[in-house]
This record gives structure tokens, C-alpha cells and sequence, in this order.
């Protein structure tokens, strides 16, 4: 923040403010993605403040705190999910503001604490471990960067591997980051119980052939499991790997593998 | 690069060398050229290959040709000094194995085209094998598409031994995603910035060359 | 290498590298020491290690000492070759995640209400779970407070895998209040020190300084 750069448009506190915050305007595309990119509201206020070069140390709580309810703002209105922890920052905020404004007399005024004390001690401990986690964010990490050589032993008797749900979990994760698979975000709990359903009925129907609608449901297992094998039948119908017929109304509906003699 | 100056041709065979000691399992030859830019004859690998194998000839680790391709094993001689540290690690599935094995818990039932569209490269059949001869997966029908490709699912021995009652108690993967950027990797300073995030570049933009 | 000289399969050398190669895991020098029959004093073994770690200095992969002990592992310098051949990018924790670690890793033991004190927001179950699940964190005990919070510290793994052999070298933490000119300049090395960082109110210092 350079005294040549421009004249001061304004005067807060004393302090000259070279231009009128240019930041705020967000496309409302990327709104979202920004919501995602802060870290929380101690991660909004470092950005607002190191993106004005302000010192930390000595923050203009006036302007900081109207950029930051603007921000909160424009999140409420396009009614995104606004965590808890950003309203009580705002609170936070214009509570210290507010201190700053009433007028102390000298003699107190030394004595006191700046209230903006605890928040630039939050501030720039949260900034240290956002470096830090930059930091070791770079170091070759194994498994991303290095990875550790493992030559395959030859031996008599294999032992079999373990498998934890972890790493499924890892596995999984690992899909995810790699294919960006925006469409399966969405996957939810109930979806893969249908899916299950589906195996379980292919099963059923690769011992018995041909089955009766009926016999597939099993209502001593309650409504929850009724509705999913049905949609389970219904998503296998679609995919074409049953075959659901009927000879005639109110005749016994049957159910069979897709095409079953050609194999 | 500080150690590896800048590979020449002749650094081949220590790229060659790298790759087989990091790979899990047999590499073939398809997949070695791959690692090079300008196409190494297959003449070319082979001779690289066998000059390897001669550099090994006397070590405790070996580097063998086998039928799915080339990999790097400790001798036999040598499992005597092996077994004494042997109480160490458990054997772990590859990192292959371990994602058809995700997919298909979590998407099943699926064809191994559908686990190839998600994991983005072709899935070996020893992959498949691998999970099969445990009894995890096995084919429960068949897609009526062209080829009917079997159509995988998860066991119920899958089950018992992840000790789970049901599929539904595998966690949910919401709660996965959220652990995982979705942004591309990117510069300390980037983020936050109303700019880059407006305009993402390219995801796939690759941190080397190739 | 053709370079190296020819040694026999049961060269002490040799072994210990057909052990290391096929580790996997860091090796401790006490497991390595079991590897022989008459006792290989731990200066002889540090020195054959050294040797062995200098052989494999020109090479793509490279000996390591961590934490927990020895291991080989591919240079980072040989990654884009890795690509190539794993046809993939492996991934990346979230800010949220890599920021949750930094925490425990800096100001262990910590509970998950102190990472959320620091970073000003709630941590998802998942966050911890991710780095519970790569081994990386541990309960370690519990604060006497209502509740009896877990507190959690970083693991030997954690160190293993970013390539540290303690938490002494991990990097060390930017004394961000550096912008302060009133104060005399903190001890350079003044680690975790919150108070150091956030002490001093200058309301008259300089904003020309940027």
C-alpha cells in the first residue's frame, strides 16, 4: 500500500483508504466455490484483510467488519448453507467495533486491552497453521509423491491380505479425487441398499430360474425392505437384466434372468 | 532434478529399474514403453530387460519374466533371511485390487466395463481372479448387451470377513467425499481468490511433462 | 550396476538390501540385526547402510532413514515416471484435512475442540476418521474435562510418511507476527509459541511497510 499509488478516497480512523474495496464483487457462479474454498470465518477475514495488504496488527475494524457482513450477506440471500461460526464472527465483529467507537478517557484507554487483542491473537494463530498445513502439504508424502518399494517376496504358503472397511474408505477416496466424479457425490446410503437389493435377487433368480413376483418380497423383513427389493426389481427391469412377464391380467407375474438361454 | 540428472537415453534401464521395484506386480512390456517419450523398440526394452536381469544376477532380489509380464522377486535362497523378519507386514492387495474392490461393494452389480469407466484404465483379469478365488465377488447374471458381460457383486463371505452384517454398513460416501479436494492441486497462495476460482484451470493440467 | 562390485548373494550387504527391498514398511536397526547370525554390531550395520544408501544414490529409488526405522522408496524427482505408469494422479487431503493435521502435528496433544477453537469452525467426524484411517493420528489419552475429550498426537506412520525421523524436523512454523516493528525481533526458532505471535497491538505502526 503505497502513498503514491493514489490519493485517499476517504479517511477512517485516520488511516487513508487508497481505493474502495474491489474485492467483493464474486461472479455468482463461483459463489459456491468460494464458500468451499474458506476454511471458516477466521479464513474469510485473513483473506479480507492480506488481500487490502492492511496489517494485521493494526486491523481498520470498520471497514472489515462491512466487507465481512456483505460477504455473510450475499451467502444468505442466495440462501447457501451459512455456517453457525459466521454469524458469531459477525457478532464478534461488531462488538469490537462498537468498543472502539465509544470514547475512553486517556488514562483507561492505556490500561485496557485494544479489543481487538484476542481477535488478531485468533488471526494469526490460524495463520500460522494454515501455513504450517501448506507446509507439510509440501513434503513428499508416500503413497503421493514417493512411494515405498515393497518387491514381492516368493514363498511357499501365501498369506492372504486383510481388508478393513478403511480401506475401502481409501480406495474409494482415491476414486474420487482421481475421476473428479462429480456424478457420484449423490450416491447415497439408500441407493446402494438398492443395489444390494439387486444383487440379492439376481442371486435368487440364478438358483431358482424363474421365481414369482411374490416370492421375491418378503414382508416379515417390514415396509423399508419391501420398497427397496421393488425398486430393486424395477432398476434391474431397466438395466434389462430381468425379464418381468405376465400372460394375461391377474395372472401370476414371473420373473426370470434376461435372455437366460443363451448361456 | 538434484540426484537423477536429467535422464539420458542410457538412464533407461535406472527408469526401468524404478518403475519394476515400485510396481506390486508383473509389468508388461506395453506398459514399460509407456514410461518413455520417444518409442523404445520392443528390441530395445527387451535388450535393456536382460541387460537388468544380469546387473541382479547376484543380489538377494531377482528380476524375473513372467507370463502377465516382468516384476522383481526376492530369490528363493534368500526366504531363509526373509522368514526371520518375517513377523513384519501382513501382504496387502494393490492398490488396483482394492478400488474394483470398492467399486464393486459400493456400485454393484456392476460389468468390468462399468469399473473401468470409473477407474479410468483397463482392469486386468488377475485383478478380477484375485477377488474371485478369495470369494468376495462372484458373477450374479449377465448385462443383455453385446458380449453379455457378467455382472459382479460382493459375497456374503465379503461381509463376514470385513465384519460387517450389511452392505448398508459400509460408510457412506458423502462423508468420503468431503475428506477429498475436488480442486485441482494448487499453489500455496491461490486459494481463496474470487479469480481462480472463477475460473478453474484445468484440472488436468500435468505436473510434469508428458 | 555394472559399476558395483560382484558380491555373493550372502554378502551382509546384500541381505540387508533383499530385506529393505522387500520391507515394504520401515525396517528398525534391531530387526535388521536379526537378519544375521552372529551379531553385526549396530556401528557395522549404521556403516553398511550408509554404504548402501550411497550404492542406490544415482538411482531412481533411494534408501531412507525414518522414524521408524530404514526403507526404500521412489525419489520424488522420479514421480511423473510413476504417472505414467499408474495412469493416475493420487490424491490430495482437503485444506480441512491438511489444516486439522497441522494442528495435531504442531500443538499435540490436542482435542478436537481445541482444532476447532484454532481454526474457528466445526471438524467433521470424517476429518478425524480420514486421518485416523491413514494412521496418521492417535488417541493418546483423554483431558480431564467434562466430556473426558480424546486428545490426539501424530503417529510414527505420520512421520514415516512425510519422510521425517521426528517431529523436530518438520518445518517450522512461520512467526507470522513478523510485520510487528515496535517489538524486538522473537528468537527466530521460537517454535509453537502462541503468545509470542499474537502479543503485541502496535496501533501506531506503519502501514506503508507491506
Amino acid at each position: 500500500m503505497s502513498e503514491t499509488a493514489a490519493l485517499p478516497v476517504a479517511r477512517i480512523y485516520g488511516e487513508p483508504l487508497v481505493e474502495l474495496p474491489s474485492d467483493l464483487y464474486i461472479p455468482p457462479d463461483a459463489l459456491e466455490v468460494m464458500l468451499e474454498a474458506f476454511q471458516g470465518p477466521l479464513d474469510l477475514l485473513l483473506y479480507l484483510i492480506r488481500k487490502q495488504n492492511l496489517d494485521i496488527l493494526d486491523i481498520a475494524m470498520a471497514p472489515l467488519t462491512r466487507q465481512y457482513l456483505e460477504y455473510v450477506d450475499i451467502m444468505r440471500t442466495r440462501n447457501l448453507e451459512l455456517a453457525a461460526e459466521y454469524l458469531v464472527m459477525a457478532a464478534m465483529l461488531m462488538e469490537i467495533k462498537s468498543r472502539m467507537l465509544l470514547p475512553r478517557p486517556p488514562a483507561v484507554q492505556a490500561e485496557e486491552e485494544d479489543p481487538r487483542a484476542e481477535l488478531v491473537r485468533r488471526l494469526l494463530e490460524y495463520e500460522q497453521m494454515k501455513q504450517a498445513a501448506h507446509r507439510l502439504d509440501a513434503l513428499p508424502q508416500s503413497g503421493r509423491d514417493v512411494f515405498p518399494i515393497g518387491v514381492f517376496i516368493e514363498r511357499a504358503a501365501e498369506r492372504l491380505p486383510e481388508v478393513r472397511t478403511a480401506d475401502l474408505v481409501e480406495a474409494w477416496r482415491a476414486l474420487l479425487y482421481r475421476a473428479r466424479l462429480s456424478a457420484h457425490h449423490h450416491i447415497t446410503r439408500e441407493e446402494l441398499s438398492v443395489r444390494a437389493h439387486m444383487s440379492l435377487v439376481l442371486r435368487r433368480l440364478q438358483e431358482h430360474r424363474v421365481l414369482e413376483f411374490a416370492e421375491l418380497f418378503d414382508p416379515a423383513r417390514g415396509v423399508a425392505v419391501l420398497v427397496v427389493t421393488l425398486l430393486a426389481l424395477l432398476e434391474l427391469a431397466r438395466e434389462s437384466l430381468i425379464d418381468i412377464t405376465q400372460s394375461e391380467s391377474y395372472a401370476p407375474i414371473y420373473v426370470r434372468l434376461a435372455r437366460p438361454a443363451a448361456h | 532434478m538434484s540426484d537423477l540428472p536429467v535422464l539420458q537415453p542410457t538412464d533407461a534401464k535406472r527408469i526401468l529399474e524404478g518403475a519394476l521395484l515400485a510396481a506390486q506386480e508383473p509389468v508388461t512390456l506395453a506398459d514399460l514403453r509407456r514410461l518413455f517419450d520417444e518409442d523404445l523398440g520392443a528390441d530395445t526394452l527387451r535388450r535393456l530387460l536382460e541387460e537388468l536381469r544380469e546387473e541382479w544376477s547376484e543380489r538377494s532380489v531377482e528380476l524375473v519374466s513372467l507370463a502377465s509380464g516382468w516384476r522383481f522377486q526376492t530369490r528363493r535362497e534368500f526366504l531363509p533371511f526373509m522368514e526371520r523378519l518375517r513377523h513384519e507386514r501382513p501382504p496387502r492387495y494393490s492398490r488396483a485390487v482394492m478400488e474394483t474392490l470398492a467399486i464393486i461393494a459400493y456400485r454393484q452389480p456392476v460389468t468390468r466395463g462399468d469399473i473401468e469407466d470409473l477407474r479410468g484404465v483397463s482392469v486386468s483379469a488377475s485383478i478380477i481372479q484375485t477377488l474371485e478365488a478369495r470369494g468376495w465377488i462372484d458373477v450374479v447374471g449377465h448385462r443383455e448387451t453385446p458380449g453379455r458381460p457378467a455382472l459382479y457383486a460382493t459375497t456374503k463371505a465379503f461381509l463376514d470377513d470385513l465384519g460387517l452384517r450389511s452392505l448398508e454398513e459400509l460408510p457412506p460416501l458423502e462423508e468420503i467425499a468431503k475428506t477429498v479436494t475436488l480442486e485441482p492441486a494448487t499453489e500455496p497462495q491461490a486459494l481463496p481468490q474470487a479469480e481462480s476460482a472463477a475460473a478453474p484451470q484445468s484440472p488436468d493440467s500435468a505436473p510434469g511433462e508428458s
